[in-house]
């Protein structure tokens, strides 16, 4: 027994000794670490999805034509060595014809050299293999053809005229450079079915290598030292899945140099020693409340009251928005960082009209007018917002709650906070069976896609929830977006996009909870902080950072 | 070793080999404190059978246990008296039991002074073969003789000596056992073990267990009532003790068992003139083997004296009722026995 | 009954068992509807769902899914882990053995102290040390793991700065082979001294924090069961016989009262592996449960299939284990059902 | 040597006597046992003002509108530090009160642990029983499924069907019944063959009573400690495992309970926000370790193995 006690005694002390007192220097020298929410689900470029944690290492291991610079939207070179513009003649007279000069000298991480037949391919590739999960339709949607016109010129033409190419396809990850002979000698192309070789290594030719990949743990990535341009400073690692609380804790340690953040953590974060907190700018995906105006008969959760064309009335829609808490939610969850902006066009894009009425503040008197109005004060109403769990859309549904509740006892919101797979399956479902959702929009740098996807009586999401069914006049909202899109003259184009956030207005088909600031945690001993919320999360590039 | 000096050594004739005087031990217990043995006294001559009777919970087995230090304290107390001991070997020193530290009385158990217990199923460990049980007591008193009888005397000095006495002792720990792999201990190991198995083997052989070298392998479990009974007996007279503490050592067992066993019991008693306290509930069965009786009766005695006076002159009405009830008992089981005795 | 024939009616019985806990879970996991989600993302159309279906063969009836299942699993194919991005079986050797490092490590925390805390305390009974081992042993088992390592961690990553988490330094874990998955003996194997200690370092928050309920619940049946043996009459024989206090103590009774120990300890390797989930969660371990975790918030049903799949039947095996080993040290009793 | 007498008489008492009256001394010489056991006084006290708390939430703290199940939500005053006008205990991340989901998670854990305890009970005791009275095919085919449950941890079978079915607070109910009633069934059908055993049993036989009537009075009555021990020791685990389940993920959005509250602060407690787990994570652990101290005591007292020789 005696033995057990000077047994654990000794060890204690030896912990203490070799452990107890070791000084506070840069942690991890030479590499960065950063703490991730996600684990990668592939890293091939044909089979990510937009947003997911894959993107993240994408960015880092292969190049894409254009690149998003440091901060903002304009656009910088790089495989192709100049941004093809009207002017210097790279994009032809009529928008249709784009022409890139690529950069000599690049080469793959298994040491081929990267010429236009790569880049074809590469685009080619993702096209045919066409990955329900993937992004094909970034392309496919919107290129008609793609030629090798020498070995470093690739010349793309358009299906149609867009404003939208160059920043929202060629700085796709979809459409980043894959070595041809890496995939040739791994499977090849196979129509519909993923490259299991691809999902899983990385031959790229960007500024890091893929060095392991640890499932569940952490993934490794070397410096590229055949760089073509400027070399990387210093090794990284991603470290995945690690929840909230322990990325805030490890970046307090310093065992972490940056983290993934989200306004949620400052509270956490602020006044630590040694960390510094990039705040400034907003995120390009605001958080929504979706309405569905095209709920099957009989498919709603049994605590729903409403009927299947509650959302039909642009007043209730227009009521929810008047309900809303929007400065709880700002100053709550999101901790003042972001911007009341209930209309989709994110601040900072193109169009955005500062001027163009928005509801931004919670006006309960309203509210209750509409909702007398349609006739639900008095009936009251039960109905049912699905949303992913623990996170800042769980948030959003709760302070939604709190909002509706608060206007009357007759009112309930159950808030079905549900995995995340589970939301997605309930998403992904023609047409959805539940009346209300909390998400984000995906980011993008044109106005264009916003308006397509989450506002066209007939995009994206207007066909699946119906909105044929609740506007006022669709054919109106669906010429101007149509408009929009193929108006190449700037002043023009931000007219026609101001008088859709006006009519927008009047008929809401979204709640737009509030837009996300960006908040971005470091350690100080981080040099050369860079993000761009462009950049797929975390929006950083490693390759610019030092310590 | 005498505790007290002269007022009482007078007491103690050289006829005795131990003496219980005025002994109380009290127990605490849910209800209060239970005055378990109340000034108990008795002598104990050498060479004798002394009988010591009463019914179960009277005290008896409490008595017996604090030959040997072995009431439980707490709950136990030992409120007072004294349990005077003549150690024959060790040039008569007189000690009193009770005062003794620890290891002084250490020494004495199974040494000096053995107790056979009432149930041998119980009193086995389960766990380990009976070699390893009887084994144990050579280890602990017999060192010498075990080194001697393995010719390893004149390793007993120096580095080895020492681990291979801890091993005796079993005081092993890690780094014993692992010197214990290695030669040469190794084979002085083996030595020892296998002078320890033969002053086993004969002390199985003398309760007359038939095949004690394949006995010994056994567990417990695997021997019957009567068998596992004379391990105990082999165990406690291993060392050739002063006084052999018997209680109720027969109650566990069936008539026939029972009866093969007084047998064993009192022809090793003459064998090695052992002073023998044998405690039972059974008047008739200490009549039968004892020289002398104390009858016990919540805890106190009653009456002390010559065996046969007691049971045909009992002067306390409690020793009639007890006479009473042991004969018939007495006499159904003398049937049985004299039947099993012939049948064999 | 003979041990061996013990042996081989319950290894007869294993498959049967096994069968019908997946099937159970087969059930479950398809009353909750088709694990299809994990594979989709809310921008498909209804087109491509139906393509991922059909990869998954989810469009077929629920047992014909079972079949596609247990086809697979003869196949060695335990199908895609959305969580993993990987088919389960390229994985889950690796995650298995961490989980098994971090369950061995805390087990041994939970046997060695257990045992010692329930010897000292039930050898001393009513003393102060027994009554400080008994409130510590009650609250081990009241304990809630997630708060109690949550308390670990402040403490002794961020405040002190002592233990990392996760299971090793990247760099130390890239530079040796791993033929084991078990990087403490990989480290042993390769030689490699820094990264046995790296090894040896990662484990000890996780494995105290999750050993302390097991350490708990032996060191309480340790000590009730010494309590029991120290009773009985032969350890009285035993001391009568003139053996040392600890002779008496270690040799006698505390061996004895393994013998009911051990089928706690059986016990215990559940409590264990079931609270790795918790530990890995916190401790960032990334082994099974952390993953089955991730499973279970996103849906992943192959995984959680594995999993609870996986478990059981190490369950049932320690469980016969110990049945054997408790058959062997106990004399008193002999096999039964 | 009264005492010794008195102890004869206890053990000799006459078996088959099922009077009642027998049984209520019996049961006030248990209850006075164990009250005897300091440890389970101080568990009872516990689990007395834990109740009560669950019982007299509405009381204690007005009950949020519409659903008093909700954390009451001050988005504003999220993060305060206890002892804030208002907010006694501090709030949480989302400006929920503590101090409110301290009190309305015992009610939470009190509405889950009792639905757990009495819905497993009952199944567990229907199953048992059929499977120890019928015996034969019955009990063989009804103890190999009490083996397949049994073959699964109890935490992972709870949290797979919880994962299963979705997060939300009936659903870890379900999640628990599932896993939780076949220890009842393997108890009480011990219990059964036990004493269908005995002589009263036989001796109720003789004097012709129905199987049914049996099993009500003697069988079913003499039976019921050790599975009350059990329900007693699973008042504590139960809410142990339903919050761990909620800890990891598995409970519904915003709801008061502890394990909800633990995860929900744990960011918090470095950057010195320690209040919003701590306080919660302390009610989990004391919940737990009363039920564990009083099922510790009812358990020595009912096992004969526990009581000491003299």
């Amino acid at each position: 027994m005696r033995n057990y006690l000077i047994f654990i005694q000794s060890i204690l002390l030896g912990l203490f000794l070799a452990f107890g007192a070791h000084a506070q220097t840069i942690k991890n020298p030479g590499i960065l670490v950063h703490a991730a929410d996600d684990e990668a689900t592939t890293l091939d470029p044909a089979q990510v999805e937009a947003g997911e944690g894959g993107e993240t290492v994408i960015l880092q291991v292969y190049d894409r034509l254009l690149e998003f610079g440091p901060s903002g939207p304009e656009l910088i070179p790089g495989l192709a060595t100049t941004v093809p513009t009207l002017d210097n003649g790279m994009i032809s007279a009529d928008g249709m014809t784009y022409t890139f000069k690529i950069r000599e000298g690049a080469v793959f991480h298994d040491g081929t050299d990267l010429t236009a037949e790569d880049v074809k391919f590469s685009w080619d590739r993702i096209v045919e293999m066409d990955l329900p999960e993937g992004q094909a339709g970034v392309i496919s949607d919107i290129v008609a053809e793609t030629s090798v016109i020498d070995d470093y010129t690739f010349q793309v033409t358009l299906a149609e005229r867009s404003a939208s190419f160059l920043n929202s396809t060629v700085v796709s990850m979809a459409a980043s450079i894959v070595s041809k002979d890496a995939v040739m000698a791994n499977g090849g192309v196979v129509e519909g079915e993923p490259n299991e070789y691809m999902a899983q290594n990385a031959v790229g030719s960007g500024p890091y290598k893929l060095k392991a990949w640890n499932r569940g743990e952490n993934i490794l990535l070397d410096i590229n030292e055949n760089y073509w341009g400027e070399k990387a400073k210093l090794a990284a690692r991603i470290e995945i899945g690690a929840e909230p609380d322990v990325r805030v804790l490890g970046l307090r340690a310093g065992n972490y140099d940056t983290i993934e953040t989200d306004p949620s953590f400052v509270a956490d974060i602020e006044g630590a020693d040694g960390v510094t907190l990039h705040t400034g700018g907003l995120l390009l995906e605001p958080i929504h409340v979706g309405f569905n105006l095209n709920i099957p008969e009989g498919s709603l959760p049994k605590e729903d009251t409403i009927p299947t064309d509650f959302f039909h009335d642009p007043r209730i829609r227009q009521a929810f928005n008047y309900a809303f808490d929007y400065e709880a939610f700002l100053y709550g969850p999101l901790a003042g960082f972001g911007e009341f902006n209930p209309h989709y066009l994110p601040i900072g894009i193109f169009g955005h009209d500062a001027n163009a009425p928005v509801y931004g503040a919670q006006d309960k008197a309203k509210a209750e007018a509409l909702f007398r109005e349609a006739g639900y004060w008095d009936k009251g109403f039960s109905v049912s917002v699905i949303t992913e769990e623990s996170n800042l859309f769980a948030d959003a549904a709760l302070v939604l709650k709190d909002s509706i509740e608060g206007l009357s006892p007759k009112f309930r919101i159950n808030v079905l906070a549900v995995a995340e797979a589970v939301f997605d399956e309930a998403h992904a479902q023609n047409p959805v069976e539940y009346a209300m959702w909390v998400k984000n929009a995906d980011p993008f740098a044109d106005p264009h896609p916003y308006m397509s996807a989450y506002q066209h009586p007939d995009g994206e999401w207007g066909e699946v929830h119906g909105f044929a069914n609740g506007y006022r006049n669709p054919e109106k909202i669906a010429e101007l977006i149509d408009g929009a899109s193929t108006e190449l003259d700037v002043v023009k184009r931000a007219a026609m996009y101001s008088e859709l956030q006006t009519l927008l207005f009047d008929d809401p088909m979204w709640l737009i909870t509030a837009q996300e600031g960006v908040t971005m945690a470091y350690r100080s001993w981080v040099k050369g902080f860079e993000m761009n919320p462009l950049w797929p999360r975390p929006s950083l590039r490693f390759s610019y950072l030092d310590k | 070793m005498d505790q007290d000096g002269t007022s009482n050594s007078n007491s103690f004739s050289n006829r005795l080999i131990a003496s219980v005087e005025d002994l109380k031990v009290y127990f605490h217990s849910k209800k209060g404190l239970l005055h378990s043995v109340d000034g108990v006294s008795f002598d104990i001559v050498d060479g004798e059978i002394m009988g010591l009777v009463g019914e179960t919970g009277c005290g008896k087995s409490v008595t017996a246990r604090s030959f040997m230090q072995l009431v439980q304290t707490p709950p136990g107390v030992i409120a007072g008296g004294k349990i005077r001991f003549k150690s024959k070997k060790t040039g008569n020193q007189i000690v009193d039991l009770l005062s003794l530290t620890e290891n002084q009385i250490r020494e004495l158990r199974g040494e000096r002074i053995a107790m056979i217990f009432q149930d041998p199923g119980k009193a086995l460990n389960p766990g380990l073969t009976i070699r390893a049980q009887i084994a144990e007591v050579f280890q602990e008193h017999r060192e010498n003789d075990v080194f001697e009888k393995a010719k390893l005397s004149h390793v007993l000095k120096g580095f080895i000596g020492v681990v291979l006495k801890k091993y005796m002792r079993q005081e092993t720990n890690l780094f014993i056992r692992l010197l214990l792999f290695f030669p040469p201990i190794r084979s002085y190991k083996k030595k020892l073990d296998k002078a320890i198995d033969k002053l086993v083997t004969e002390a199985l052989a003398e309760t007359q267990i038939p095949n004690p070298e394949k006995v010994m392998e056994r567990y417990p479990h695997e021997l019957s009532g009567g068998m596992k009974q004379r391990v105990m007996i082999a165990q406690a007279i291993a060392c050739n003790p002063d006084l052999l503490i018997a209680d109720e050592p027969t109650t566990a067992l069936d008539v026939i068992v029972q009866a093969r066993i007084l047998d064993l019991i009192k022809e090793l008693q003459k064998r090695h003139k052992t002073s023998v306290l044998y405690i039972s509930h059974d008047l008739s069965l200490v009549r039968k083997i004892c020289d002398r009786v104390a009858v016990m009766f919540a805890g106190k005695i009653v009456e002390t004296g010559n065996s046969d006076d007691i049971f045909k002159n009992p002067k306390h009405p409690y020793t009639k009722g007890l006479i009473r009830a042991s004969f018939m008992t007495h006499e159904r089981g003398k049937l049985e026995e004299i039947d099993g005795i012939n049948a064999t | 009954m003979q041990i061996k024939d013990y042996i081989i009616r319950r290894l007869m019985i294993l498959p049967f068992l096994i069968l019908g806990t997946s099937i159970i879970v087969f059930a479950l996991t398809r009353i909750g509807g088709s694990p299809i989600g994990i594979y989709l993302s809310h921008e498909m159309n209804p087109a491509e769902v139906q393509e991922m279906k059909e990869r998954f063969h989810l469009d077929k009836p629920v047992p014909i899914q079972y079949f596609y299942w247990i086809k697979g699993v003869f196949q060695g194919d335990l199908g895609w882990s959305g969580v993993a991005s990987a088919p389960v079986v390229d994985v889950f050797p690796k995650k298995f053995a961490a989980t098994m490092e971090l369950a061995i490590a805390a087990g041994i925390v939970a046997v060695s102290l257990g045992i010692a805390m329930g010897t000292f305390a039930g050898a001393r009974r009513n003393k102060l040390s027994d009554h400080i081992i008994r409130v510590v042993s009650v609250s081990g088992a009241s304990m809630p793991l997630f708060w109690f390592s949550i308390l670990l961690l402040i403490v002794f990553w961020v405040w002190l700065g002592w233990f990392p988490i996760g299971r090793s330094d990247p760099n130390l874990f890239e530079a040796i082979a791993h033929p084991t998955g078990f990087y403490t003996i990989d480290a042993v194997i390769a030689g490699n001294f820094a990264a046995f200690k790296d090894a040896i370092w990662h484990l000890v928050m996780p494995a105290v924090a999750l050993g302390y309920g097991a350490t708990a619940i032996i060191a309480r049946m340790m000590r009730s069961s010494l309590i029991e043996e120290l009773q009985e009459d032969y350890v009285d024989a035993a001391k009568a016989k003139g053996l040392a206090e600890n002779v008496v103590l270690k040799k006698h009774a505390r061996r004895n009262a393994l013998v009911p120990t051990v089928t706690v300890i059986g016990l215990t390797f559940g409590f264990l592996l079931q609270g790795t989930v918790v530990a890995e969660i916190i401790f960032r371990w990334p082994g099974l449960g952390r993953w089955m975790a991730a499973a279970v918030l996103r849906g992943d049903q192959a995984t959680i299939m594995t999993y609870v799949m996986f478990t059981s039947i190490l369950f049932l095996i320690v469980n016969l284990v110990v049945d054997v080993i408790y058959a062997n040290l106990d004399r008193r009793v002999e096999l039964g059902d | 040597m009264a005492l010794v007498d008195q102890k004869k008489i206890i053990e000799n008492e006459p078996i088959y006597d099922s009077a009642f009256k027998v049984r209520l001394t019996r049961n006030l010489e248990i209850l006075s046992n164990v009250l005897a056991n300091p440890t389970t006084v101080i568990g009872l006290i516990i689990v007395i003002l834990m109740i009560s708390m669950a019982l007299f939430a509405p009381i204690i703290t007005e009950p949020n509108t519409p659903d008093p199940y909700q954390m009451p939500r001050d988005w504003k005053a999220a993060r305060s530090a206890p002892f804030t006008p208002g907010h006694i205990l501090g709030t949480t991340n989302r400006g929920g009160d503590v101090f409110y989901g301290v009190v309305w998670g015992a009610r939470t854990s009190l509405k889950l642990s009792l639905l757990v305890v009495s819905l497993t009970l009952v199944v567990g005791v229907i199953i048992g029983s059929i499977a120890g009275i019928a015996g034969g095919k019955i009990d063989e085919v009804l103890m190999r499924i009490v083996d397949v449950f049994l073959s699964i941890p109890e935490l992972i079978f709870a949290l797979a069907i919880a994962a299963i079915l979705g997060p939300s607070f009936t659903n870890i109910i379900l999640a628990l019944v599932v896993v939780f009633w076949v220890k009842y069934a393997r108890i009480m059908r011990a219990q059964v063959i036990r004493i269908k055993q005995r002589e009263y049993v036989d001796a109720a036989k003789i004097m012709g009573a129905s199987n049914l009537q049996i099993y009500l009075k003697d069988i079913l009555p003499n039976s019921f400690s050790p599975v009350m021990v059990q329900a007693t020791l699973d008042m504590g685990n139960i809410v142990l495992v339903g919050a761990t389940l909620s800890f990891i993920g598995l409970s519904e959005a915003g709801i008061a309970e502890w394990g909800v509250l633990v995860s929900e602060g744990q960011a918090g407690i470095s950057a010195g926000r320690w209040w919003a787990s701590t306080f919660p994570g302390l009610m989990v652990f004391l919940w737990a370790l009363a039920f564990n101290l009083v099922g510790d005591g009812l358990r020595d007292v009912f096992d004969p193995r526990t009581e000491t020789k003299r």
